[in-house]
């Protein structure tokens, strides 16, 4: 975790990707659909990553498409799934019900104390709750700690300290400067929790643009940063674009069918392109219509039909 | 004027929430979401709500989008607490209430949200509990609901895994684990409204005048408890109905509730005040 | 801690103050010569206050004052005093040196952890450190916690839940959200951890304009606000004014001397006049010209003059 | 070209410094201070440089005011940290290196700023420690110094209090107190150079030309250890003193010595080669 010193990160997004192991303990950055790290997944799947160990709070096709792709050995987030909208996670569902994955469900509380605990230098953090819940239980690496001062008997958790934190910001420099907008999600702790921060930014500007955009992530905190227009891709970045909720039932559906299906949406939109090849795949029309959100509320609304 | 069963259900949801309570609900939680700016525009104009995902404090969306992280949440809000501002508030009990939903419910309140059949090899595995399981423990009241009661599946004597705890468990009760939340306060689901007696058992207050006690208790996978007020569910005002639709154009409410439950349809008995 | 709901918490300086109780425990925000909150502290003593126990991180005049005017019992500052500059806290150190008041020294780190206990809602925190320091003798109150992963012995530190923080803010709202530029010290977890936050403002103004300069400490965080021009003179509250060294220049020779010397300043700054007596008593010039540190390096370097 | 004791202590206290370090500095302490900004300006351009109380990265302040925690140290600054950013980076090990200073200091490095005599009742109450009894725990490497080593009252044999902890206290080793950082690296004084042996024991390194071992001897209130190959300090560059000059118009830097102190002036031998 010690700073990143180099005045120059900038690396292709391939080579970014590339600093991600086969086997890494990986933090996804954003939550839902909403700045999820895509092209760096994509990247990923098209490298052939195995045995990832990701961790995080509530995720969605970030998480699916690399269990799709045979990329996850341990799944340790909150949620995996497309809320009420378009249900659950098809290839974490499989996955899970054939325990191809395991599954060690936790709960974004626990997973920001793990992480506190590695970016506050301590071997554990107390936690409340989690006692009394069966997510206990999928956990044997928990301890328990007694409190000096009440007596009372609270879970210990060990500290979280991911190889890699994948994020994609709007915005960024190329000497690792990022500018995120609300809401961070747990992008700022796996920042300062990670050994390294992999960035993606839909664009790269100079300092003094990120700096007047206000420095959410700082450079010393960043080991390398990519540009990707899209780059969070059918997930949302605003104020560029709205996610795109068509794509995600169509990516659901290839998914939920699996097979042909599945293997069609991955030469279409992952292993069979390169991330331009991606946006000509999505369609520059689609792309443009995402970004017109902020026109008018009927616009906003029109992204969501 | 006539109303459907996903209308009345929200408001029902709203009405769980006083005035001045500082309130939050998870993602994927469409009826929830959407009662909390039916509450803060009638009857509970001082609460503070937390927006999902968002985290915005008292936003006025124009819409609630599909997803609950979305910009659209938070607009109209003068600020967005950082994720573990959120959860520091609710863990030292500064959130009054927090809206939890379960695919399994049992008769104490605890939900099961992560996997049915055995967890390490379900039947079905679901999306996960988000932060539910250390909020479960700490915020003030928690209202449940379920529009998937008359399945007979959702209201079980015992979840398959407990990944909210409710009023005990069988490690204990609340007070045991030294958790400093109240737990489940209400249970609102598409057949009645159930509170917690001094069991912290699950008891029926409120029945849809459309649904018998018979059909409740099929659905009902522990013995039913029935309060001996009995009552038929207090059918939404104008203005709720009023909020409810200027909230969700999009009828977000709706993807929660089976096609045929969604046919349920209702006429107010004319001059019903309105509570707000 | 729980939320405060009004929506207009704009209180005189008088009964702001009153909020704060005799013997109760003070968090003093801002540090060193920046953003001390002045006005209250000298309204507090206007009022006679007594038996307060004030903590925080490096402070000067503020608890100097408190000190000197006999309202302060128990000192558990990191640090008082005037740094290199002016040296020693006069009124700070006679009290020591006679034991008239119990100093209670702490860590700015030890500090920070009990502030996370109460706002993350915890029993106790660890910390490392301390150990080895002659401060952990200084605090019956510390305990100690063994990791139940790694069995090393760490120290382990109470909740620190202050009575009130006193905030000084250049930008804040009647509903009570406040603007502060960095540093902000330790003002943001004080607001967390204190059960209310009495607020003064240099500039009363509407929410827009806080929103645009951004909220630091959200309304529901804040108890009481009151609008007080140059409220934190002689420090600093940038970008309205610079601290003004030759007020505490005068201040530390007066605090130094003692007897009559002491009693003057206090009657002609503190005890005798209201705030808009004080700011007559220090000059609409030598106000203004604290200003004037915009204007050009020049104007900035003579202000330290 | 000459230069005055304060100017060549700054620069020695410049050097101890190495290139990509994060580096940061306490309040109360210009001669630090200016020291950070020399090294950055000279030898250590990729140093990561954090401005005392202010925690702005890497600023370019025109001038270092009297006051430690003042805007004009952060000009030029793309980012300030959070004061518990930087204490947290401290902890867990991302912080290389910290000045520090003690009214009195003793052989392993040890500082006490909190009280001369007994603590309950001290003959002189000093200001206090800020941050450093943890920061000296988890800091990679510590620059000690002080200009009062000629009082005979700073190097001492024991502290009368212990502030912040060095190689060693009655409780133990930084090893046996399970501490991650390295302690005391150099002792910089008015009258020469220590660094620390493998007793942790301080060892004088380097003397200024116009001190002779006697008067160093005659100051420590420890038996002196002495290297073999003592040398005298090395005299600063012509680029080192412009950056110091520059940095520094005020002279903040000279409140820390004594008015006879101040008097030594030097003449740098022509043709020394600037290490820069």
């Amino acid at each position: 975790m010690s700073f990143h010193h180099s005045n120059d990160k900038l690396l292709s997004l391939a080579s970014a990707a590339a600093l991600v192991s086969d086997g890494a303990l990986v933090a996804l950055g954003g939550g839902l659909s909403s700045r999820l790290p895509m092209a760096l997944v994509r990247e990923m799947v098209r490298q052939g990553r195995r045995g990832l160990h990701v961790v995080g709070s509530a995720h969605g096709i970030d998480v699916d498409l690399l269990v799709a792709a045979g990329s996850i050995a341990v799944c340790e987030e909150s949620y995996v799934g497309f809320e009420q909208d378009l249900g659950l996670a098809p290839a974490f569902r499989r996955a899970a019900e054939t325990a191809t994955i395991e599954v060690r469900e936790s709960c974004c509380a626990t997973i920001l104390a793990q992480l506190r605990a590695a970016e506050f230098g301590l071997p554990f953090m107390a936690v409340r709750g989690v006692r009394g819940s069966d997510i206990r239980g999928l956990h044997p690496e928990y301890g328990e700690v007694t409190c000096p001062f009440t007596g009372e008997t609270l879970v210990a958790v060990p500290p979280l300290r991911p190889d890699v934190a994948l994020i994609h910001a709007p915005l960024g420099d190329r000497r690792g400067n990022l500018h995120l907008d609300q809401p961070y999600v747990l992008d700022e702790r796996f920042a300062a929790s990670s050994r390294n921060v992999v960035a993606s930014v839909d664009r790269l500007v100079g300092s003094e643009e990120v700096d007047r955009a206000g420095i959410t992530i700082p450079a010393h905190l960043v080991a390398a940063v990519s540009e990707v227009p899209y780059g969070a891709h059918p997930s949302s970045c605003y104020p560029g674009y709205a996610y795109d909720r068509p794509h995600l039932a169509t990516y659901v559906a290839a998914a939920t069918a699996g097979g042909e299906d599945l293997a069609d949406y991955l030469a279409t939109f992952v292993a069979g392109v390169d991330e331009e090849g991606y946006r000509a795949a999505v369609g520059a029309a689609r792309l443009a219509a995402l970004s017109r959100w902020s026109e008018s509320t009927a616009d906003w609304k029109a992204v969501f039909a | 004027m006539s109303f459907t069963i996903d209308e009345w259900f929200v408001v029902a949801l709203a009405r769980t929430i006083r005035d001045r309570e500082t309130v939050f609900h998870g993602f994927g939680s469409p009826c929830a979401q959407v009662a909390m700016h039916v509450a803060r525009r009638t009857h509970a104009r001082d609460m503070l709500l937390v927006e999902g995902a968002t985290y915005a404090v008292n936003p006025d969306p124009p819409f609630i989008p599909p997803t609950g992280n979305d910009l659209v949440l938070a607009q109209g809000s003068t600020y967005q607490m950082r994720f573990e501002e959120f959860f520091d508030a609710a863990v030292r009990g500064d959130v009054d209430r927090m809206f939890l939903s379960g695919v399994q419910i049992d008769p104490h309140g605890s939900t099961n949200v992560t996997a049915v059949g055995p967890v390490s090899a379900p039947k079905v595995k679901l999306g996960g509990g988000g932060g539910g399981c250390n909020l479960a423990a700490t915020v003030g009241h928690l209202t449940l609901w379920t529009t998937r009661h008359r399945s007979g599946r959702t209201l079980v004597e015992t979840c398959d895994f407990v990944t909210d705890m409710g009023h005990r468990t069988r490690e204990g009760s609340r007070a045991e684990l030294g958790f400093t939340g109240g737990g489940p306060e209400w249970l609102v689901t598409e057949l009645g409204v159930f509170d917690f007696d001094l069991d912290g058992h699950a008891r029926l207050r409120q029945l849809f005048p459309d649904v018998s006690l018979e059909v409740v208790r099929a659905a009902t996978g522990f013995p039913l408890r029935v309060a001996g007020d009995l009552r038929p569910v207090p059918p939404p005002g104008a203005a709720e109905l009023a909020a409810l639709r200027g909230i969700d154009p999009l009828g977000v409410r709706r993807s929660e509730f089976s096609p045929t439950d969604l046919r349920r349809t209702f006429e107010a008995p004319t001059g019903v005040p309105c509570p707000c």
